[in-house]
């Protein structure tokens, strides 16, 4: 019972189709997530994969086609947007044009019939919290991307959501900004004790500031999980590519189990793990990150490697090493990238514990 | 929401207020042009504490067409046809009777021979406005001829020709074709017609502009030296700054003409149309109606009030020997001959 | 933006409901009755007779004569073909004058252009009536034009050079008109015009006269045409420069149909010119439609 | 020592500017030369004789231009805000109402007045009220007037909506307004500067209208350009030019004024 209060927001074999007949589409397909109180809960994936929808279906702006929807252990398919206690924070900040920062901030709280004082208060607060009490009398048109977005997340935070959407609140600000705002939005999310609900397709983002990631491709989700067991543990081959950059190496199955063999048609064997699912002489993929792959320079090997394209990238070089026609990517720390250049000949290592075999 | 419905029926308030307000004491008059003189309303005006609106057609025609397309309520109380036409409207109900007028305290000042008009036999829909003539004026000191023929307004000569304008309207220049080729008014036979519009078409090549409305300033600008005219208007422009107008009376003829107030259907202010009649048969403010549209009227004792200049108007006193021939009330035949004459010209 | 819980199709019924009925019944509803009266007889004196009768739609071509004989009237065909004439003229003398300096106006800078563009759109918002009345003044006997022909010894006193009450007066009135619609939709699809396809242009030798036929036309032609049928639809059915400027000797469709309902009171004759005039605005209409929807596939193939 | 710049963009075409000017003359030289002409002391409107203000004067004394005013006026008031109503909620549906059937048909009555010609409307209004029988004065010129106003009052309402972010709307929803607070704190607002627009020029399309109005209209409906055509009609005075100079520079402050609203809008 206590597991249940403990559960933010519940989906449940959540499905969305827009349109009718021949036309309709399926934005979202029997979608199951468990949102955590208190938690930064990141939804990542390519654009148009459903995770707006997502996110837009638990703020109420759309209804559900089929199954069921808690916030903390409350059914609200059937409540307005005004009847949740979320709150969202806009991809373009939808902030009103008309109202100056104050009014901005203080929209939910007069809507939701808080005294004067009351309304004040917590307006100053969390204009306070953002850094942008002195900006209180601007109309949004005067105020920076950055502070915009600032704005539009006190107007979120202001009525005490219990659970906060952001809808890739950052993809309108340039590199260095966006960086602090990761910062800061993790911090404020600590902060707060507020649950966020993180919508983006910038997997580093993701990465940095997410407590759970769930990576979502064509409507439906493809792996939840801590930001290091999906960067480590892919579940599939697209969570694999769409997470960081990934070597996805076709070969054949020599021998299963725990100390499994793998030969790869790049000539290379692989030592690594294989399921029992697998039989002996079967064609496997195996994927592993190109960092983790070791390089030395050789020219006595067996099996006949050279870098076939050395970019240099300045805090580390990636390499595309061709053997037997396969390419294989490997990224190359700082420290090592004076030793290589194009067309070097080298040897390549694959250390057992971080190849794995994949699915589809 | 509720700003806007306030200011919606703010608006609808006033418009209902206001509307309401002027029905007090309002007369909606449709006149001719250039026909109701300023002082006259003023005085009726001050004397009756009723506002004149007035709108203003230019033939007979266009005052039957609005009535036919108003189906019974145009909004005017009261207009000024021509004798025929006011027959026409009586057959086609679109005048309202207007009950006592032989009662009316003035009435007594309409001359005997004016009184039980043959185109309102029993008094019940009209009272005298003012006649007239209608034909051709042109200015003296540019034209070498002397108007003693209607041929030379159908036929102009090289001075006219380009410099000659004509009624916008069928009945008075049909028939002052007729008078020109010695024909009837009204008549039903194609030949005749057909003469008619031949002659019409011929005159169009000379033909500067149709219109009935202006003429004066047309005349005065010198953008045409002949104008088909009518004889009090045509004095109003001698008076007022045309020495050399001259209207003409040829041999053949002029169009005779006598306007009536009558009272359109539907017609919402009686009492104060009723008032303007009873009113217009005072000789004294006839007699300011003459003295400005130098018209004559039907109302004997207004000589008495008539200015001087009135008096010695020459174009409006027939010579010996110019008949004055009165417009008629054609038949379905003769007037659907007329209209198609008179299409054929316009195109 | 459907919100759920909320009866969408009820509120859009309810919130259509005052244009369906305002539009249907007193613009729809006029339009059919007026179809209905053009199949009708004339009374003489005004208004109709409940009868069906085609002659108002034969009328345009074949008439009695005073004879009752009848006979091919070629009077109407020659006041459509002068419309006709008169509505393609102004239409392509406004592209001429309208042309050059819309795309002049697209190639300010911005706060100009907004300046010269409200510029051409005042006169549009301005009365009609009073704006060809100006003509008047302008060509006029006695009339701006004269009194300087005179000033400068080009004409003698009494001469005139007759300009009002003509074709080429009712032309200027036509033009003058319906100008700003010509500008304004040249003008908004050369500020999409992107000028690199110019130097593009130029750079594969094409001269100015090439640049402006090959580049700049072809894809400004929605624009020409929008301009060029808000300039001739309207054309057509002028009542005002013909009244006015034309004298009433040259009637136009428009004033044709003004003249049946009133002075001539031939009303299904005047319903069945309007049913007329209507059908040809339709055509027009369709052919832009389709000639548009063209257009849009060539930009998506681009 | 400045070599002369003879270098020519390629979008730059010779002659342009000048045809512009020529352009922009053609446009307002007539209507420069009509509200001069107001100012003529002569009784005489092409003979230039002196400076004088005594037609205005006169204006002020002409009842009936007075009335027409008015009646002019009252007819704006009344149809301008009726259409303008009209447009907005028509506007409000068709464009937020999303993809629903008969959405094309429904934008496509709206421009019908837009689409028949002037003098078409003009008759078929006539019959209409003829056949019918409905008169009621001013009403009847109302009605007509509203209808072919509502395109107008339309157009900018539309753009107006068309510009807003609809994430405002849902924006407002988030933080606990319902529907109708959502519209009347955040769309009404919003729109009020398109309204304001599409009702002046609803307004001024509305005074300016002519040839509908004569047709419709019967005693006691003559508006301000329907006097104004029988005085022209009657001939070419200076009074004719004050009465149109005062008509135009209404319009003229209105439609400025509807472009300085838009433009701050946007």
């Amino acid at each position: 019972m206590k597991q249940s209060i403990k559960n933010a927001i519940e989906v449940q074999n959540v499905t969305k189709v827009y349109g009718v007949g021949e036309n309709s589409v399926t934005a979202l397909k029997d979608a199951n997530l468990t949102i955590n109180d208190n938690e930064f809960f990141t939804l990542l994936g390519p654009s148009g994969c459903g995770k707006t929808t997502l996110l837009r279906l638990i703020a109420g702006f759309e209804d559900i086609t089929k199954g069921d929807l808690k916030l903390f252990g409350k059914e609200i398919v059937n409540l307005p947007p005004n009847k949740r206690p979320i709150n969202t924070v806009f991809q373009h900040y939808a902030l009103f044009p008309h109202l100056n920062v104050f009014e901005n901030v203080a929209f939910g709280l007069r809507r939701l019939g808080k005294n004067r004082s009351e309304i004040e208060q917590k307006t100053n607060y969390v204009l306070k919290l953002v850094q942008m009490e002195e900006f209180s009398k601007r109309r949004p048109n005067q105020l920076s991307g950055g502070q915009q977005q600032r704005v539009a997340l006190a107007r979120a935070l202001a009525p005490e959501p219990k659970v906060l959407l952001l809808d890739e609140p950052l993809s309108a600000l340039d590199l260095k900004l966006r960086q602090a705002m990761r910062i800061e939005l993790k911090t404020l999310q600590r902060e707060t004790g507020i649950t966020f609900v993180f919508v983006t397709h910038d997997q580093e983002e993701a990465l940095t500031m997410s407590d759970r990631i769930a990576v979502i491709s064509e409507g439906e989700i493809q792996q939840i999980g801590e930001p290091n067991s999906i960067y480590e543990n892919p579940a599939n081959q697209f969570v694999a590519n769409f997470i960081g950059e990934a070597n996805l190496l076709k070969g054949i199955c020599k021998k299963i189990g725990k100390n499994g063999l793998c030969k790869l048609n790049s000539g290379h064997e692989i030592s690594l793990e294989i399921p029992s699912l697998i039989k002996v002489n079967d064609p496997i993929t195996i994927f592993i990150r190109p960092e983790r792959i070791k390089i030395n320079k050789s020219s006595s090997s067996k099996i006949k490697s050279f870098i076939s394209q050395f970019t240099y990238l300045g805090n580390a070089a990636h390499l595309e090493v061709e053997s037997n026609n396969q390419k294989i990517n490997i990224t190359l720390p700082i420290d090592k990238v004076k030793n290589f250049k194009n067309a070097d000949e080298v040897t390549l290592e694959f250390p057992k514990n971080h190849a794995r075999v994949i699915n589809q | 929401m509720n700003k806007i419905l306030k200011f919606f029926s703010f608006c609808v308030a006033i418009t209902l207020i206001s509307s309401s307000s002027f029905a007090a004491g309002k007369l909606n008059l449709y006149n001719w042009s250039d026909y109701t003189p300023d002082e006259l309303v003023k005085k009726f005006e001050a004397e009756t504490g009723i506002q004149v609106i007035i709108d203003t057609y230019d033939s007979n025609e266009t005052l039957l067409a609005k009535l036919q397309a108003a189906g019974g309520s145009t909004g005017y109380d009261l207009a000024v046809p021509s004798q025929h036409f006011v027959e026409i409207m009586i057959k086609e109900g679109l005048l309202e009777k207007v009950s006592g007028i032989k009662d009316m305290p003035n009435y007594k000042y309409v001359a005997k021979q004016f009184q039980n008009p043959s185109f309102d036999p029993m008094q019940e829909y009209s009272t005298p406005y003012q006649m007239g003539s209608a034909g051709f004026a042109f200015r003296a000191d540019s034209y070498s001829g002397d108007g003693s023929s209607m041929m030379e307004f159908f036929k102009p000569n090289d001075e006219v020709c380009g410099k000659l304008a004509v009624f916008k309207s069928p009945e008075e220049v049909v028939n002052m074709a007729h008078l020109a080729l010695g024909s009837n008014f009204c008549s039903e036979d194609p030949n005749e017609m057909q003469a008619v519009l031949d002659l019409m078409l011929e005159q169009k090549k000379c033909v500067k502009v149709y219109s009935s409305e202006g003429i004066n300033d047309r005349l005065k600008s010198g953008e045409v030296i002949m104008h088909a005219h009518w004889d009090g208007y045509s004095q109003v422009g001698k008076w007022e700054y045309m020495d050399d107008l001259t209207y003409a009376y040829p041999k053949e003829g002029v169009v005779g003409w006598f306007d009536s107030l009558v009272m359109p259907k539907g017609a919402k202010n009686v009492k104060e149309a009723k008032a303007f009649m009873n009113f217009l048969m005072d000789p004294e403010n006839m007699a300011i109606l003459s003295n400005n549209a130098a018209y004559a009227n039907a109302i004997p004792e207004s000589q008495k009030y008539l200015s001087d200049k009135m008096k010695n108007a020459t174009n409006i006193q027939v010579p010996e020997g110019v008949p004055v021939v009165f417009g008629q009330a054609c038949n379905e035949k003769a007037q659907s001959l007329i209209d198609k004459v008179w299409t054929r010209v316009m195109q | 933006m459907n919100i759920q819980g909320e009866n969408k199709s009820r509120n859009i019924v309810l919130g259509l409901t005052p244009l369906w009925l305002v539009i249907g019944i007193f613009m729809i509803g006029p339009l059919l009755i007026m179809a209905g009266v053009s199949v009708m007889e004339p009374n003489v004196y005004g208004g109709v007779y409940f009868k069906f009768d085609l002659s108002g739609y034969r009328q345009i071509l074949f008439d009695t004569n005073l004879f009752d004989e009848m006979e091919f009237n070629p009077a109407y065909v020659i006041i459509i073909l002068r419309s006709f004439v008169l509505a393609v003229s102004a239409t392509i003398i406004s592209l001429i004058i309208g042309f050059p300096a819309a795309y002049f106006i697209s190639r300010q800078p911005d706060n100009v252009k907004n300046i010269l563009i409200f510029l051409v759109t005042i006169p549009f918002w301005t009365n009609l009536l009073v704006r060809t009345f100006a003509w008047i003044i302008i060509l006029g006997k006695g009339g701006v034009i004269e009194s300087s022909f005179s000033f400068f010894g080009l004409l003698n006193e009494d001469d005139s050079l007759n300009l009002m009450y003509t074709n080429f007066a009712i032309l200027i009135g036509l033009v003058y008109s319906y100008l700003p619609l010509m500008v304004l939709p040249i003008f908004s699809s050369l500020e999409k015009l992107d000028v690199r396809l110019l130097e593009a242009a130029s750079d594969l030798y094409s001269s100015r006269m090439e640049i402006i036929r090959r580049v700049i036309i072809p894809l400004t032609l929605p624009g020409i045409i929008g301009g060029s049928i808000l300039v001739f639809v309207p054309c057509l059915g002028a009542f005002i420069a013909p009244d006015l400027l034309g004298g009433g000797k040259k009637l136009l469709l428009g004033s044709l149909i003004q003249f049946q309902f009133s002075t001539a009171r031939n009303w299904p004759f005047g319903a069945a010119v309007a049913m007329f005039l209507l059908s040809l605005v339709v055509i027009v209409l369709v052919i832009n439609a389709r000639i548009n929807s063209k257009h849009e596939d060539l930009q998506k193939h681009v | 020592m400045f070599r002369k710049n003879k270098f020519r963009h390629v979008w730059d075409f010779p002659g342009f500017s000048g045809w512009t000017a020529i352009f922009f003359g053609f446009l307002y030289v007539p209507i420069f030369v009509l509200v001069c002409y107001s100012f003529n002391s002569s009784s005489y409107a092409m003979i230039w004789t002196g400076f004088s203000f005594r037609w205005y004067e006169k204006l002020f004394f002409n009842d009936d231009i007075l009335q027409a005013a008015y009646n002019s006026l009252i007819i704006a008031i009344t149809a301008a805000p009726m259409a303008t109503a009209i447009a907005t909620i028509s506007a409000l549906v068709i464009v937020r109402g999303g993809g629903f059937r008969g959405k094309e048909f429904s934008s496509g009555l709206i421009t019908l007045p837009l689409m028949v010609p002037e003098i078409v409307t003009a008759v078929a209004t006539l019959i209409f009220f003829a056949t019918l029988g409905i008169n009621l004065g001013l009403i009847n010129v109302i009605i007509a007037h509203t209808v072919f106003c509502i395109p107008f009052a339309y157009m900018p309402i539309k753009a107006a909506l068309e510009a807003m972010d609809p994430n405002l709307e849902l924006a407002a929803r988030d933080l606990y307004s319902d529907k109708n607070s959502a519209f009347r704190y955040i769309t009404l607002p919003l729109l009020t500067p398109g309204i304001l627009s599409g009702f002046m020029l609803a307004f001024v399309i509305s005074v300016d209208d002519f040839i509908i109005t004569l047709m419709v209209a019967g005693g006691g409906s003559t508006t301000l350009p329907v006097y104004i055509y029988s005085m022209v009609k009657m001939g070419v005075t200076p009074e004719v030019n004050a009465v149109s100079s005062l008509l135009l520079a209404f319009s003229i402050i209105f439609v400025t004024g509807y472009w300085f609203l838009n433009k701050k809008s946007s």
